[in-house]
């Protein structure tokens, strides 16, 4: 991992590693070059994924981020090449108010789905994607169910009831006693 | 049929029309999500629903006497439940199995799950459990057989109302 | 008249019977094959679940959904009920204990079976349904294709009996101490039994039911009883084609070494032995194979089993002119 | 009569001559999302022209239930229930790689016991999952009785994880630094096993012999029967640069001759103690899929031999805070599955949940597949294609 690092390094100099996932920060405008040159040059020919996470500190449902972000869409793909276990991320921020970017669909095909899905979930536009449409959910469904504005309607109506048994780990005595035992 | 309508049948014949219901029960194979995988085990050699007269034969709605409704109904999903319980010939029966087509189980708050299969069909039986063990869905299929048995033909006739267990 | 309704009551409960026994033979022998115990707590250890069967269809309603065309629709299955009964007409349990004995008996049988064709044909067709239409082209072309071998593997057993009546048939094997199927006939018996299984649209040859693909082919859309007429129809197709097979092939009625005195007493027996051992092979078979693809299936019958039962015929002829 | 039929019918069927001499309209065949193949509610929605199917559109959703929404609503612990529902037909392997990534950003070590009860519940839950595969492939090309013979030796399986979990096949068994304490906690048998069940040693050989024998019934069933080869040797041959550039991955992968499996490639558990083979398949098509995963039965049940007698003693827990905090941080944790590569991105904010929570399924890049493998595919085949791919449809939509 770290030899492969390493050689990411070379091409890429703002990589980081943290937690055993390699991930590669780049501009939006250079989206498709990087991974054309991710599958050529470092034979990354596996498209693991791609998926967006919304950044926004107001959010309807869950936890708000706990330092202040910029609200952005930041746009992740992962790439491997099965045979050696290497394994990048990139990772690219557009801006909420235009969420354009260009379709991957010409260097991996498998995007397709995955742009779909983006698309549906979030309100993402792939520019030159051939069949942009939703992949989910039923026709006429107004909304982007992932976006942090998104409320469940489930759960103004009816409180969460997980709040009233906060279940810990199991107890520390009974960890304890099998270690004794 | 007007007959049946004001008199109901006499206790014989409406015994033994009750009880070739209730032991030969068509299955309509409606699998949906992880309960279906349960089902599978229900018609397996172990539990073998073949016993208490489950056909799991017809793959059409139109053959079919009951349906279990085993796990999640989406949004989407929703009409074609509908229409598929629409197309199957009356007397007809439900049973939801597990948590999910109870009320939506697991995914109670989730923004396309529909939370309870009985929002849109009647049902007969319900099987709490996510996914139930496959004791629980025979016992569930036994009390639809025994709700059956004590069906009277002129009210099933009248379609009065019954209370689901 | 008083003779043609017992006639036709007879050949009802006959057919209604065989189809019985077939079915509880082949649910109980799948649970036997797949250890499980099959059908158990409706009364008798299982065995009488076809009455609750019937019963139960019976009650059902009976849906004719808005777009069919209704008479086609309606009658359809009529037919294949038809075909299946009138052929319990020639099968004879003994010389004397036959409904009718024809002069043409084998020629008779042939031409009604397929007129079954007919019935599972419109059936597909009116039921304005994409599966049932597939379901009711591919048992078209299934049938038609393997209504050749099936006839032209009869035609050996012709040539070699000299008659085509059902009755001078079994006399005839009698007359030789052996059935056919030792006498020379054994090419004869497999293409027919091949072709019989394809006729009745059993595995390996039931793409046009095809649960997996299909739905349920050409009767995806019958309900209550026009369903359990087609339902009780297979089982009785499968009961009178195994008939005839050990009618033609296996010495009917007969057993080699039985007074032939009797035979008005043990004929029904034996011959309903026969039919459920054949019963029991294509049970066993059902229950292990998957299915033949379409053209796989189309190519067996061209290219495989009607040249081979030409190539019987011709032996057999050959032999016949010879000895 | 029937003879004048004769040309007609051997043009209809003839691969060569379909649409050369009649102009036919295409009939727009819609299978699902309730078919009795498609294991469940997928839908597809293809172009018959007679026998031949063209266009094929997947269409999805039906079993949408926005996993990764709920994951965002919900705490560390409270997700484990949620993800092991995700593949149903293999619980246990579902909650391996969310927790190993929750660990991973805890800078958590997992005792060595730990793992390796988790290993051998996952290798059943693949062993339980292949039986579903078999039983379900053979009743889609026609042959109905294998099912029972997989539902069978799948419940000896079933009965294990059960002992140990207390569920069949959610079990919810893993927790952040270890696993659950086993239901019925035994006492200290021969091999110094003071928490698995008792008797668990003994009952987990007998039934790893019974699925190694039942492999090889399999073999001989299934895999020795002619028509089942007609039906599935050449069609549907996926080649392996499709395969990669669509992200199939798993069985899939390796019956086009990739020999990739990340359990010898990550160490999300301690697969490399063991001795095992992986099964790689030469042509790609549906009976080498087939054949790979019968395969792998038998080497996951020969890992679980080896697991069991080499079993260390030890903790089952390390301590952990009793109200889980993930740190700020994210990571990508990958396993294989039954149905393939599944991962987990973990965007953590310091929070009780994740901030974002991102899961990769296998069976959904597997699907993805399906306009290409189906065009031009004959609507057996198209059966017989899909049910090779061995998708649960849950793994599918998530």
């Amino acid at each position: 991992m770290e030899e492969f690092f390493n050689k990411i390094k070379e091409s890429f100099q703002d990589a980081t590693l943290e937690f055993e996932t390699i991930n590669i920060k780049v501009d939006s405008a250079e989206w498709i070059e990087v991974h054309k040159k991710l599958r050529d040059e470092l034979n990354l020919k596996f498209f693991s994924w791609l998926s967006a996470i919304d950044w926004d500190n107001e959010v309807s449902v869950g936890e708000a981020p706990k330092e202040s972000v910029s609200p952005s869409f930041e746009i992740i793909t992962c790439l491997s090449d099965l045979a050696n276990t290497n394994l990048v991320t990139v990772s690219t921020s557009i801006s909420k108010s235009e969420p354009n970017i260009k379709s991957l669909i010409e260097v991996y095909d498998g995007a397709n789905w995955h742009e779909r899905e983006a698309y549906e979930m979030f309100g993402i536009n792939f520019e030159n994607h051939p069949n942009l449409e939703k992949l989910y959910l039923p026709d006429g469904y107004e909304g982007n169910p992932m976006l942090k504005s998104f409320e469940l309607i489930s759960r103004e109506v009816k409180p969460w009831p997980g709040e009233v048994d906060v279940e810990g780990m199991p107890e520390e005595s009974e960890s304890g006693e099998s270690a004794d035992g | 049929m007007g007959v049946v309508d004001k008199f109901g049948l006499p206790k014989p014949i409406s015994s033994v029309f009750n009880w070739a219901r209730s032991y030969s029960l068509w299955y309509f194979q409606f699998g949906l999500a992880c309960c279906a995988i349960e089902v599978m085990a229900v018609s397996g050699p172990r539990h073998d629903f073949m016993r208490l007269g489950i056909i799991p034969l017809p793959a059409s709605p139109r053959q079919a006497d009951f349906m279990i409704v085993a796990g999640t109904v989406t949004d989407k999903m929703a009409p074609s439940v509908k229409r598929l319980y629409d197309q199957m010939p009356e007397p007809k029966y439900v049973i939801s199995m597990g948590s999910c087509s109870n009320s939506g189980g697991p995914y109670w708050d989730s923004y396309s799950v529909t939370k309870g299969v009985d929002q849109l069909i009647p049902v007969d039986v319900y099987v709490p459990g996510c996914p139930p063990r496959p004791e629980a869905l025979q016992e569930g299929i036994i009390l639809l057989q025994k709700k059956i048995r004590g069906e009277d033909m002129k009210e099933k006739w009248l379609e009065v109302q019954t209370e689901p267990i | 008249m008083t003779e043609v309704l017992i006639k036709v009551g007879f050949l009802a409960i006959a057919a209604l019977n065989g189809a019985v026994i077939f079915t509880i033979m082949d649910v109980k022998g799948a649970s036997w094959m797949q250890r499980r115990p099959g059908p158990l707590h409706v009364g008798l250890r299982g065995f009488i679940f076809p009455l609750a069967e019937i019963l139960k269809f019976v009650q059902k309603e009976d849906i004719i959904p808005t777009e069919v065309d209704r008479p086609v629709f309606k009658w359809a299955p009529a037919y294949v009920m038809v075909s299946c009964v009138a052929l319990f007409a020639v099968v004879p349990m003994s010389p004397t204990l036959v409904v009718a004995d024809l002069e043409l008996g084998v020629f008779f049988a042939l031409a009604i079976s397929s007129l079954g064709t007919i019935g599972v044909l419109t059936a597909g067709w009116s039921s304005a349904n994409k599966y049932s239409l597939m379901g009711g082209l591919r048992a078209a072309g299934q049938l038609i294709a393997y209504e050749l071998p099936l006839i032209l593997a009869v035609v050996g057993v012709v040539i070699q009996a000299e008659t085509m009546s059902l009755v001078g048939i079994v006399e005839k094997q009698i007359e030789w101490g052996v059935p056919f199927v030792v006498g020379g006939q054994i090419v004869g018996f497999l293409i027919f039994m091949v072709a019989a299984t394809a006729e009745m649209m059993r595995v390996p040859f039931d793409m046009p039911i095809g649960e997996s693909e299909l739905t349920m082919g050409f009767m995806t859309e019958y309900s209550g009883i026009r369903f359990l007429i087609f339902y009780i129809s297979e089982y009785m197709n499968m009961f009178i084609l195994c008939a005839i097979a050990s009618t033609l092939f296996l010495g009917g009625y007969h057993v080699p070494l039985l007074p032939t005195e009797w035979v008005n007493f043990y004929g029904p027996v034996v011959l309903l032995t026969k039919t459920a051992i054949l019963g029991f092979i294509l049970v066993a078979i059902r229950w292990s194979q998957p299915r033949f693809r379409e053209d796989q299936l189309q190519n067996l019958a061209w290219k495989i089993l009607i040249p081979a039962s030409l190539v019987n015929i011709l032996v057999t002829a050959i032999m016949k002119v010879v000895l | 009569m029937v003879n004048a039929l004769d040309p007609q019918n051997m043009n209809r069927f003839s691969e060569a001559s379909v649409s050369v001499e009649i102009e036919t309209e295409d009939m727009t065949l819609n299978i699902g999302p309730q078919h009795p193949s498609t294991h469940g509610v997928l839908r597809l929605v293809a172009k018959v022209d007679g026998e031949k199917v063209h266009d094929v559109k997947p269409v999805l959703g039906y079993m949408h239930r926005g996993y990764e929404k709920l994951a965002e609503v919900r705490s560390y612990p409270q997700i484990t229930t949620l993800v092991n529902r995700i593949d149903w037909v293999a619980g246990f392997s579902n909650e391996i790689p969310f927790i190993a990534g929750a660990e991973r950003l805890m800078e958590i070590d997992v005792p060595e016991r730990a793992k390796h009860i988790r290993l051998i519940l996952t290798e059943m839950a693949r062993i339980s999952s292949h039986f579903v595969f078999n039983g379900a492939y053979a009743l889609e090309v026609g042959a109905l009785t294998p099912i029972f013979y997989a539902m069978e030796d799948r419940e000896r399986v079933l009965d294990l994880i059960e002992s140990v979990t207390g569920g069949r096949f959610h079990p919810n068994f893993n927790r952040i630094g270890g696993v659950k304490p086993a239901a019925g906690a035994g006492p200290t048998s021969k091999k110094n096993i003071q928490d698995l069940p008792a008797g668990f040693y003994r009952d987990t050989k007998v039934a790893m012999e019974k699925v190694i024998q039942a492999a090889d019934q399999f073999q001989n069933l299934i895999g020795g029967n002619e028509v089942f080869k007609k039906r599935t040797k050449n069609v549907g041959v996926l080649t392996a640069e499709t395969a990669e550039a669509y992200g199939v991955s798993g069985p899939i992968l390796r019956a086009s001759g990739v020999k990739s499996d990340l359990r010898t490639q990550t160490d999300y558990l301690p697969y490399d103690q063991f001795d095992y083979d992986i099964p790689v398949g030469e042509n790609g098509d549906c009976y080498d899929r087939w054949d790979v995963r019968v395969k792998e039965m038998v080497e996951s049940a020969k890992i679980v031999l080896q697991a069991i007698d080499s079993m260390p003693s030890g903790p089952l827990q390390t301590k952990v805070p009793k109200v889980i905090k993930v740190p700020k941080g994210r990571t990508y944790v990958r396993a294989e599955n039954p149905k393939g590569e599944m991962g987990y991105y973990i965007v953590s904010d310091g929070g009780l949940g994740p901030y974002r929570l991102k899961v990769r399924t296998a069976s959904f890049s597997n699907v993805s597949i399906l306009p290409i493998m189906l065009e031009g595919a004959l609507l057996p085949d198209l059966i017989a294609i899909m049910g090779s791919l061995d998708f649960v449809l849950g793994d599918v939509d998530r």
